[in-house]
C-alpha cells in the first residue's frame, strides 16, 4: 500500500485554475513516506506549479525510478499515467514515452542515488540528449528505501546514524548536468514553496530536459551537515537501545517569509537584501535548521545573475560550493537549444497518433524495392 | 557436389581491401543467370588488415545451407595460404596469385593448381596503390567467370548498374573484369569441370539479408520508436530500419519524420526506450546481440511483469561474454526464454532465413499488442548478416495492425471501474490504456507487488492472482504464435527437430539421408511457447533428434521444461564452432548413430 | 500445536514505531529459558507507518519452519485488525488495546478476545508522546509474558544487558515491563492454556540470522574485498561483514584496515569490482537480490568464460522485477544456474538456514577458488533477515583456504611455456597466475574467443577445445560440491526433494505425514550441479514431490535438464505467495493427492 | 588474432632504463589496429612513458574494455597481466584490481564509446572513488570497432562516411571528469609524443585516478571536423562505390616541432609564442590536419596556467571550446586529495599478500562471539 486513496470529497468553495480544476484535482494518494519527509514537500510543490499552470492532468506522464522518491509520483495527479520503473532508469524509460507521445507533459522524478549512483549514465545521456521533460531530483543525500546508506551526494564527513563517516567528495547534479550540456538547471529546497513553485513551473515549460535538483531532506536517516551532532532527539531523550525502529514523526520544514521566497517567475529571488554577498549573482543566504539540528545554508541568485551563462553558472555554483553553501534558484537556462523532438525532427502529430497508412509504405513499394535485391 | 550447378569455392583475402564488392557482384551474376545460390561471409572482429573469407555455394536444387565441401579456394591472403588450401577437398583446385613462384604452403598433390598473375596485371593495367588494390579483387573476379562460366553480358550490365553515373571507374571495372577474364581463359582450362549454367530458378527470388528483411518487417508493421546501442551483428538492422525510415516515412515538404530513432547509451536504455514507448502506446523494438540481451534483463523482466509490449531482436553470436563477435550460433535460448531473475517467460520467433525475418517482424509487433508483453525475434549472424536467396517479400495491403486490448476514452465511458490487470477474458490479457487517454483510464505501472487494479500490494494472493495470470497469459501466447513446419516422409521413424537458420541444413540432410535409404521427418519450430504438436511430433517417432548450434542443447533443455518430453528421447546434435551449419553435420550424426551419438 | 512448548503467535503493529526491539526481547527470552522458538518479521517495503507483523513460533520437538497456524494475535494496528483477527485458529485468542472500546473489526465470536488498556497504562506512567510510543511496546511484552509464562527473570537480565549502562533508560524499561504483566495477571487469566515452560533444548544453539551468520563465514574464509550496493533483503549480510572486519581486522596501533569494501554504484560496478579481485587473486565477493542478478549477468558471463574466482551471495526475494523487496521466495534459480547469455553454467549452494550459510560461505570461497567460477550462495529473505535458531558456529583452526591451482614464480620456473587455459589434470581446471608475478606468468585474459595460451581466436576448434573445457569442470564441480541431506524412514515409497529454506517445513510434513501413517523420505539438494545420487532418490521413489518457492518450479526444470529426470516423474509442490513455507503447504498436497496434485 | 607475437630479436645496443631494460620490453604483440589509427601512436607514447619510468612489466596491470582502443592493452607490456573486459566496465573491474593488490600499477585504456556512453557512469564513480591508476581515454568521436556511429563525445556537425550528421552536443571528458571531482586530468594528441609522454608520467605517478583524454583520430569512420568535405582519399580518386569494404593505408599523424611540444615533465607546454592568446594560461595553437584533410585546434597551456585551481581549469577548457579549440596539457591536479585507499585506509600490504592468519579471527574469537546470539 504505497499509495492509499484519499477520500474525494467536493470543496465547492477551492479556487480553480483555467482549466476549473481545483488544487485537489491536482492531488494524489495518500503518502506513506515517513511524516516529515522532504519528499512530501515537494509532492506539494508540484501539485500547486502543474494547478497553476493548468496541465491537463490526463496530458502528463508520472515518471520515477525506485526509492522514496520515486513513490512520490504517486502522491499527486491522481488522474494521470503514472510509471514507476526499475532503480535508475527512469530517463531511458522517459525518452522512450517522450518519444512515442510528443503530446504528454512529461514529470520524472528521481532520487540522488536512483540519478547520481546507478543511474547517472543515464541522466547524464538523457540531458545530452535534452529529452523533452522536467527532471525533478529530491536530493537527501542518502539511500532512504533501503535505510540510510551514503549516496553520491553525500557531503564528506556527514555520518550515518551507525556512526560510518563519508569521507569520498560528492557529486553535485547541477555542476555535473552543466557540464554534459543540461540546458535548464535549477535548485531549490523542499521546504521552500516560493521558490521551488516557480522554478517547476519555468522547468515544465521549458523546450527539452529541464533538471531541478531540490534539496529534500530525510529526516529518518540523513544526518546532513549535522554529522559531527548526534540526532536531535536522541540526545533529548536518550533512548538509542530501543529505537532500532523507532521513527519520530516530524513537522515537514518550511521556509516562510520573504527573503529569498517571492519570484518572478524564473525563480529569480527578488528582494535580496545585503547578506554577506560575495560574488556577482549572489543573493540572499537562507541557514535552515534540519530535524536532525544540523543546517544546510542556501544561496540564492539575485536579480543581476545571468543565468544564461553556462560558465558563469558553473562559477556562482562553485563559488558557493567553496563557502559550503548551496547556490539555489534558476540557475542557467537555454532557450535556443533543440530538444530531443527538435533534432530527431518528430512530426508534430505524437508518434502515437499516426495511422497505419501514414506508417506503412503499402504492397506498390515494397514491390518496387524488391528490385535493389535482385 | 562439383559438377554443373552444384559447387562451392571460397576466397581468402585480407579485410579492409575491397573485397567484399567483388564477392557480391561474383553472387549476384550467378543470381541473375538464374541460378540458386548462396555466400557465406566469414569476417574477424577487426577493421583491417586480418584474414577474412567469402564462401559461395551454387546448387541447383536449391540447397543453400553453407557446403559441406570446397571445390575450390582461391588463395589471395598469405597468412591463410596453409588454412585455406587444406579445406579444399580432394581432387579439388586452387587458385592463387602467380605474380610470384607457388609459395610453398600452397601446394597439394592431389589437387589441381591453377595461377592467374593478379596482381602482376594490376600493375601493368593500373596506377597507384589504391587502385591496385581495389580492382585486384575485379580481375580475380573476371577469371572466376571464365573459369566457372560466369555470363560476362550479367556482369557487364551489373557493373553498369552500379558505375553507371561513374564513368572513369565504370570503364576501370570494365577493364579489370576483362582482363581476370582473358588471362584465365588464355592461361587455363576453361571452364573448369563444375560450372555454371544458365537456369530459370531465380526469377521470384530474391537476394537479401536478414536484418534489412526485419527492418523492412519493423517499417511496415507500423513501428515508430527504435531504439539501439551498436553491436555486432544487428546493427545493420537498426542502420537498415533508419535507411528505410528516412525513404518512406520523411515529410517531402516539411521534412519532419514519422519515426525516433535513439542511438542509446547503452543497451539498457536502448530496452528502457523501447518499453517506455511501449507503454506510451507506440510499436517500439529494439535489436542488439548476446552481451546486450544480458544487459537488458532487468527491464525484460520489468515488462514481463508489468505487462508492457515491446519487441526485441536478437540478433545471435558466439557466446559466452563477447565470445567471438563475427561467428554465429544460437546459444541465447534459455536467456531469452527466461530473462530475468524471478518466474518469467518470453515469447520467442525463430525465424529461419531473411523471408521469415520478414514476417516474424510484422508477426511480433501484432504478439507484443496482443500479448503486452516482451517478444523476442531470435536471429542469428548468418541469417542477420549474410546475403540469401529467399522468396520476393509481398505485403497484403489489407493488412491493418493488431493492436490487442486498447481501451479509448469512449471504451473508458461505458464501464465503471478501469482495472487495469483484471482478466476479463480468461486469456490472461487485460485491456490496456494508454497515457494521454483520459477520464477513467490513468493507472499507475510499476514493477513493484501490483494487483488487478494496478495498485501496490505485498498480498499474498494479490500476488499470486497476478503471477498467475501472466502464467495462464503464457500458456494462450502458444495458440498465437506461428506453428512448426512439418516436412515428413511415408515411413519415417527418425525425426529430426530444429529451429532457426539450421532449417537449410536439415532439409539437405532429409534430402541425402534418403539417398542413403534412411527416412526422416523434419520438424522446425518457430516459436516458444511450443504447441503440443511438437510433442507428438516427437514422441511419434521412434528416435529424434534435436539439431541446434550450441554447446549446452538448449532447444532441448526448452523441450523438456515445457513439454516434459524425456531427455533421453531425444538425441542432441549440437555445433557450436561458430559457423553455418552443414547438412554433413547432421548426415553423419545420424547415419552414423548409434555410434555417433554425442553425449 | 496449542500446548506447553507448542504454539505461536503474531503481533501486528507499524513501521517505526520500535516494535523491533521487542520482539526481539520476547524471542530471546524464550530462548533463554531453553525452548526452542523461532520468529518471522513480516515488514512492509516502506520505513515508517505502514502493518507490520512479528510471528513467533515455539516448538519443543524443534520444529520451526513457520507455523500454519496462529494460536493468538497481538492486534495493536487497527490498519490491520480485520487480517489479523482472520488469521487466528479456532478457538484462539486474541489480545488487544483495551484503552478504548473492543473495535467492531476485532470481534469474532470462536476466539478469546483479551484486553489490556496498553495505550493507557503507558499515558499513566510516561511522560511524552515518544516516550509512550516507545515503551508501549515493552509495556505488551510484559503482558505477553504473563500470559505465555515467560521468566521475568530472565526478562530482566536481558533488560539488564541492554540497558546497563543507562540507567534512566533501564528503568523506564522495567517499569514498562512491570506495567504490563501486572495488567495481564490482573486482568486476565494467566497463563494461557499454551504457554511455556522452562527447557533444556537451546544451550548449544543460538539465534541468528542468515546474513550475519554468512558475513561471519566470509570472515573466517578470508575474504578480503567486498562490494556491493545497497538492496533488500541482502544489504545487512555486507553491514554485518564491515562490522566484523572493524572489530577483527583493524590495526590496533596504525589505524590499518586489512579489508576493503566498495560501496559501488550499482550492482554491475560490484560485480566488476568483485571479478577485478578475483583476478588479481583476493578472495572477493558481493551480495545482492534479485534485480542486482540481472544486472550482474553479463559480468557473470565473463568471469565463466575467462576463469575467474568470484562468489555472489544471492539473498533472494520475491520476483519478477522489483516484485516484493521484503517478501522471500527462490525465484532465481534458473537466473543463477545459466546466468549470461551463451552457454553458460554455474555452481550455486543453497543454504537451509544461518548455520549453513556460514558453512557455505567458506565453502564457497574455497570452490571459486578451486573452480576458477563465479559461485553463487542463494539463501533467501527468510533466511538472511530473520533470526533462526541453530547449532553454535564453531571453527576449526586447522581450516587452511583451498586456493586451488595458482602457480608462484617458482612453479613458473620449473615448466617451459605457460598457457593458462590448458587443461593439465583432465578436470577442466587449468593453473593461473596472479597480477605481479614475474617471470613467463603474464597473460591476457579476455571474455572474446581464445585459446589454451590465452591467445586471442577466432578458430572453431579452439573455441570448441575450451567451451568443452569448461563443459569438464562443471561435471568436476559436481564432485567438489556438498552432497544432498537425505532422511529416510524404512519403507517410504514417496520422496519429498527439496532446496534451501524449505528444510525445516519439509521435515516437519515428514513427521506430521508419518502420524497420518505415510511414510516419506526426504532429500534436500545442497548444491548445483547435481550429483547422481539426486537422480537416484527420485528414481527410487514411486511418487517424487518436488518442494520448493517459486511460479514455475525452477529446481524441477533444472533436474529435467541436468540429469534428465522426466518431468511427469516430480510433482511439483510450489509455493510462491512470499511467505515462508509451512508444513502444512507440504502435508496438504501430499496426503490429499492425488486430487491434490497442482498442474 | 588481435594479437599477433612479435619476433623476438636482441638488440644490444638499445638504451637501457634503470632496471636494465630496453624499450623492447615494454613493447606488446603486433597491433591489428587500421594503418594510421591514432591508437598506436597512444601505445608507442605509452611504451616510452613506462619505460622511462622504469615500471616494473610485472607489477602493471593493463585493464580495458571493449573496442578497438580496449584492444591496444595487447601492444604493450607484454610481459604484464591484462584484463580485456567487457564493454564500459573497465573502471570497476580495475577498481577491484587495484583493491585487491595496491602494488599493482594499473594503467586502463579505454574509448570514447567505452568511457562516455556504456561507461560514463562508471568512468563518474571511479573518479569520484579516485581510484589508484592511470586512465587513458583515447577519444576518437566515434565507435570504431562496431564500424563508425557516433559516440557521445562526436562534435556537433560531424558527419559520418554515410552522411549521417551529428547534431547532439559532444561529452567533453576532462570538464565531466573535473564536476565529478577528478584530482588528476590531462589532455593530449596521439601524435604528439613530446606533450603525451610527459603527461602519461606525470599521471602514473599520481596518487590517485589519473584521467588523460587523447584525441586519437580514428583514420577510417571518423570524419572529424572536417565534416563538411568529403574524405580526401575519396575526393581525389572517386571510388566510393567498390570501397565499401576498402580502406586505405595511412601513416600514423605525428606531431613534431617543438612548439607545444617538449614539456616541463608535468605536460606543459613550455616555449609558447603569442599566437592569439585570448586568455590567461593559453599556450600555442597548433592546427594539426587529419587524414580525411580535417583538423584539429589544439591549444596547450603555457606556463603561467595553473592546474591546482579547478574552477579555473574549467573555465579555461570552455574557453578553448567556445573558441573551437580543444585544450591541452596537464589541465588540472590536486595532490593532497585522498585516494581509494587513502580513504580505505587500506593496510600497506598488499590485501593478496596477507596469509589466512592474518584475516581469520580464529576458533576462540567465534566462540566468544556467539555470546552475542544468546
Ligand atoms: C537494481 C536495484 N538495486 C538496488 C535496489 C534497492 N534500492 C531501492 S531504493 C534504493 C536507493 C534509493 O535512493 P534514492 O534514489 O536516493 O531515494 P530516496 O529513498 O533517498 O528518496 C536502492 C538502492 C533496487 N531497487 N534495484
Ligand atoms: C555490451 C556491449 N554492447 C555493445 C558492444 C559492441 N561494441 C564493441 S566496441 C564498441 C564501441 C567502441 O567504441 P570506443 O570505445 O569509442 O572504441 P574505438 O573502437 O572507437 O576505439 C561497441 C559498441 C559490446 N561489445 N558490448
Ligand atoms: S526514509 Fe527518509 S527519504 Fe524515505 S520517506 Fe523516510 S524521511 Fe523520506
Ligand atoms: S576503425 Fe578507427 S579506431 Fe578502429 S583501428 Fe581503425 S582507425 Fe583505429
Ligand atoms: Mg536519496
Ligand atoms: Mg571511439
Amino acid at each position: 500500500m504505497t499509495s492509499i486513496a484519499k477520500p474525494v470529497v467536493a470543496h465547492p468553495r477551492l479556487k480553480t485554475n483555467a482549466l476549473g480544476l481545483t488544487l485537489r484535482d491536482y492531488e494524489g494518494g495518500m503518502s506513506t513516506l515517513c511524516a516529515g519527509c522532504g519528499h512530501d514537500s515537494v509532492t506539494a510543490a508540484i501539485v500547486q506549479a502543474t494547478w497553476e499552470l493548468g496541465i491537463e492532468p490526463h496530458r502528463a506522464a508520472k515518471m520515477s525510478g525506485i526509492g522514496c522518491s520515486s513513490k512520490t509520483t504517486a502522491y499527486f495527479l491522481k488522474q494521470s499515467h503514472g510509471f514507476n520503473s526499475v532503480h535508475g532508469r527512469m530517463p531511458s524509460v522517459s525518452s522512450g514515452a517522450a518519444a512515442a507521445n510528443r503530446g504528454l507533459s512529461v514529470i520524472g522524478i528521481s532520487g540522488d542515488g536512483d540519478s547520481l549512483s546507478i543511474g547517472l549514465g543515464q541522466l547524464s545521456h538523457a540531458i545530452r540528449r535534452n529529452v523533452n521533460m522536467i527532471y525533478i531530483l529530491e536530493n537527501n543525500g542518502v539511500y532512504g528505501l533501503t535505510k540510510g546508506q551514503f549516496s553520491a551526494s553525500a557531503d564528506i564527513g556527514s555520518k550515518l546514524k551507525k556512526g560510518e563517516v563519508n569521507e569520498q567528495p560528492p557529486i553535485d547534479p547541477v555542476l555535473l548536468a552543466l557540464s554534459v550540456g543540461a540546458t535548464f538547471v535549477g535548485r531549490s529546497f523542499s521546504g521552500d514553496k516560493r521558490q521551488l513553485v516557480p522554478i517547476i513551473k519555468a522547468a515544465i515549460s521549458h523546450r527539452g530536459l529541464a533538471l531541478v535538483d531540490v534539496i529534500s531532506p530525510c529526516v529518518t536517516f540523513n544526518n546532513h551537515e549535522g554529522s559531527t551532532k548526534s540526532y536531535k532527539y536522541t540526545r533529548d531523550h536518550d533512548v538509542e537501545a530501543v529505537e532500532a525502529d523507532y521513527i519520530p514523526v516530524c513537522e515537514p520544514i518550511e521556509i516562510t517569509g520573504l527573503s529569498n521566497g517571492s519570484s518572478n517567475g524564473n525563480g529569480h529571488a527578488t528582494n535580496g537584501h545585503a547578506d554577506g554577498r560575495p560574488a556577482n549573482g549572489d543573493g540572499d543566504l537562507r541557514v535552515v535548521q534540519l530535524h536532525d539540528g544540523g543546517t544546510v545554508r542556501l544561496r540564492s541568485t539575485d536579480p543581476s545573475y545571468d543565468p544564461t551563462d553556462r560558465a558563469n553558472a558553473y562559477q556562482h555554483i562553485s563559488g558557493c560550493q567553496s563557502r559550503g553553501e548551496i547556490a539555489t534558484g534558476l540557475l542557467f537556462v537555454d532557450e535556443s537549444s533543440r530538444s530531443m523532438h527538435d533534432v530527431l525532427k518528430t512530426t508534430s502529430t505524437p508518434l502515437v497518433d499516426l495511422g497505419h497508412e501514414d506508417l506503412c509504405p503499402g504492397s506498390a513499394a515494397l514491390e518496387k524495392l524488391m528490385g535493389r535485391f535482385c | 557436389m562439383n559438377g554443373v550447378n552444384d559447387f562451392a569455392f571460397k576466397i581468402g583475402t585480407v579485410n579492409g581491401t575491397g573485397s567484399a564488392s567483388a564477392n557480391g557482384l561474383l553472387m549476384r551474376s550467378i543470381f541473375r543467370m538464374g541460378i540458386p545460390v548462396t555466400g557465406k561471409n566469414l569476417f574477424p572482429s577487426n577493421i583491417q588488415g586480418l584474414p577474412t573469407w567469402y564462401e559461395i555455394r551454387v546448387n541447383a536444387d536449391g540447397h543453400l545451407a553453407r557446403a559441406a565441401e570446397i571445390d575450390m579456394a582461391v588463395a589471395l591472403n598469405p597468412a591463410t595460404y596453409a588454412k585455406d588450401v587444406a579445406e579444399i577437398r580432394p581432387d579439388g583446385y586452387l587458385l592463387y596469385d602467380s605474380s610470384w613462384p607457388l609459395p610453398q604452403a600452397l601446394n597439394r598433390e592431389d589437387i589441381t593448381i591453377l595461377g592467374v598473375p593478379f596482381g602482376r596485371l594490376c600493375v601493368e593495367a593500373f596506377t597507384g596503390d589504391r587502385e591496385r588494390t581495389l580492382l585486384r579483387n575485379i580481375v580475380y573476379t573476371g577469371a572466376l567467370a571464365a573459369l566457372i562460366g560466369i555470363d560476362m553480358e550479367v556482369i557487364d550490365s551489373l557493373l553498369n548498374e552500379t558505375f553507371g553515373k561513374k564513368p572513369k571507374l565504370l570503364d576501370a571495372n570494365h577493364k579489370a573484369i576483362r582482363i581476370g577474364y582473358d588471362a584465365a581463359v588464355e592461361l587455363l582450362d576453361c571452364p573448369l569441370p563444375f560450372r555454371l549454367e544458365p537456369m530459370d530458378a531465380t526469377s521470384d527470388s530474391i537476394l537479401i539479408d536478414g536484418n534489412t528483411a526485419a527492418a523492412l518487417g519493423a517499417l511496415y508493421a507500423g513501428a515508430t520508436v527504435g531504439a539501439w546501442y551498436p553491436i555486432t551483428p544487428s546493427t545493420s538492422l537498426m542502420e537498415a530500419f533508419t535507411a528505410f525510415c528516412h525513404k518512406y516515412r520523411v515529410d517531402e515538404e516539411t521534412g519532419e519524420r514519422k519515426f525516433a530513432i535513439l542511438q542509446a547509451e547503452d543497451e539498457l536504455a536502448a530496452a528502457g526506450i523501447t518499453i517506455g514507448a511501449g507503454w506510451a502506446g507506440a510499436r517500439a523494438f529494439t535489436n542488439t546481440s548476446g552481451p546486450g540481451i544480458s544487459l537488458m534483463q532487468e527491464f525484460l523482466g520489468l515488462a514481463y511483469y508489468a505487462d508492457i509490449p515491446s519487441v526485441f531482436f536478437n540478433i545471435q553470436r558466439c557466446g559466452p561474454s563477447t565470445g567471438m563477435p563475427t561467428r554465429t550460433q544460437q546459444p541465447d535460448i534459455l536467456s531469452m526464454a527466461y530473462a530475468s531473475h524471478g518466474d518469467t517467460k518470453h515469447p520467442i520467433l525463430f525465424p529461419a532465413d531473411p523471408g521469415e525475418a520478414f514476417e516474424m517482424a510484422v508477426q511480433a509487433f501484432d504478439l507484443a499488442d496482443q500479448l503486452q508483453t516482451p517478444i523476442f525475434v531470435a536471429s542469428d549472424l548468418d541469417i542477420g548478416m549474410n546475403d540469401w536467396m529467399v522468396k520476393r517479400l509481398t505485403w497484403d495491403d489489407s493488412y491493418t495492425p493488431n493492436r490487442g486490448k486498447v481501451l479509448t476514452a469512449e471504451d473508458l465511458e461505458k464501464i465503471e471501474r478501469f482495472s487495469r490487470y483484471r482478466d476479463v477474458d480468461g486469456d490472461g490479457v487485460a485491456a490496456r490504456t494508454l497515457p494521454g487517454v483520459g477520464g477513467k483510464g490513468a493507472y499507475f505501472v510499476r514493477g513493484s507487488g501490483h494487483d488487478q487494479h494496478a495498485d501496490y500490494t505485498e498480498d499474498s494472493a494479490a500476488y499470486c492472482e497476478l503471477v498467475d495470470r501472466l502464467r495462464r497469459k503464457f500458456s494462450h501466447a502458444a495458440t498465437l504464435v506461428p506453428e512448426p513446419l512439418v516436412l515428413t516422409q511415408e515411413g519415417a521413424e527418425i525425426g529430426l527437430v530444429t529451429i532457426g537458420g539450421c532449417d537449410l541444413a536439415v532439409r539437405e540432410a532429409q534430402a541425402l539421408l534418403r539417398e542413403q535409404g534412411i527416412l526422416v521427418d523434419v520438424m522446425r519450430i518457430k516459436a516458444f511457447p511450443f504447441q503440443e504438436e511438437v510433442k507428438e511430433f516427437i514422441e511419434s517417432h521412434e528416435t529424434s533428434y534435436v539439431i541446434e548450434q550450441n554447446r549446452d542443447g538448449q532447444l532441448r533443455s526448452l523441450l523438456m521444461i515445457e513439454l516434459g518430453i524425456p531427455k533421453d528421447s531425444m538425441i542432441p546434435i549440437l555445433d557450436y564452432g561458430g559457423m553455418p551449419l552443414t547438412a554433413r553435420v547432421v548426415v553423419e550424426a545420424v547415419a552414423g548413430a548409434p555410434a555417433g551419438v554425442p553425449a
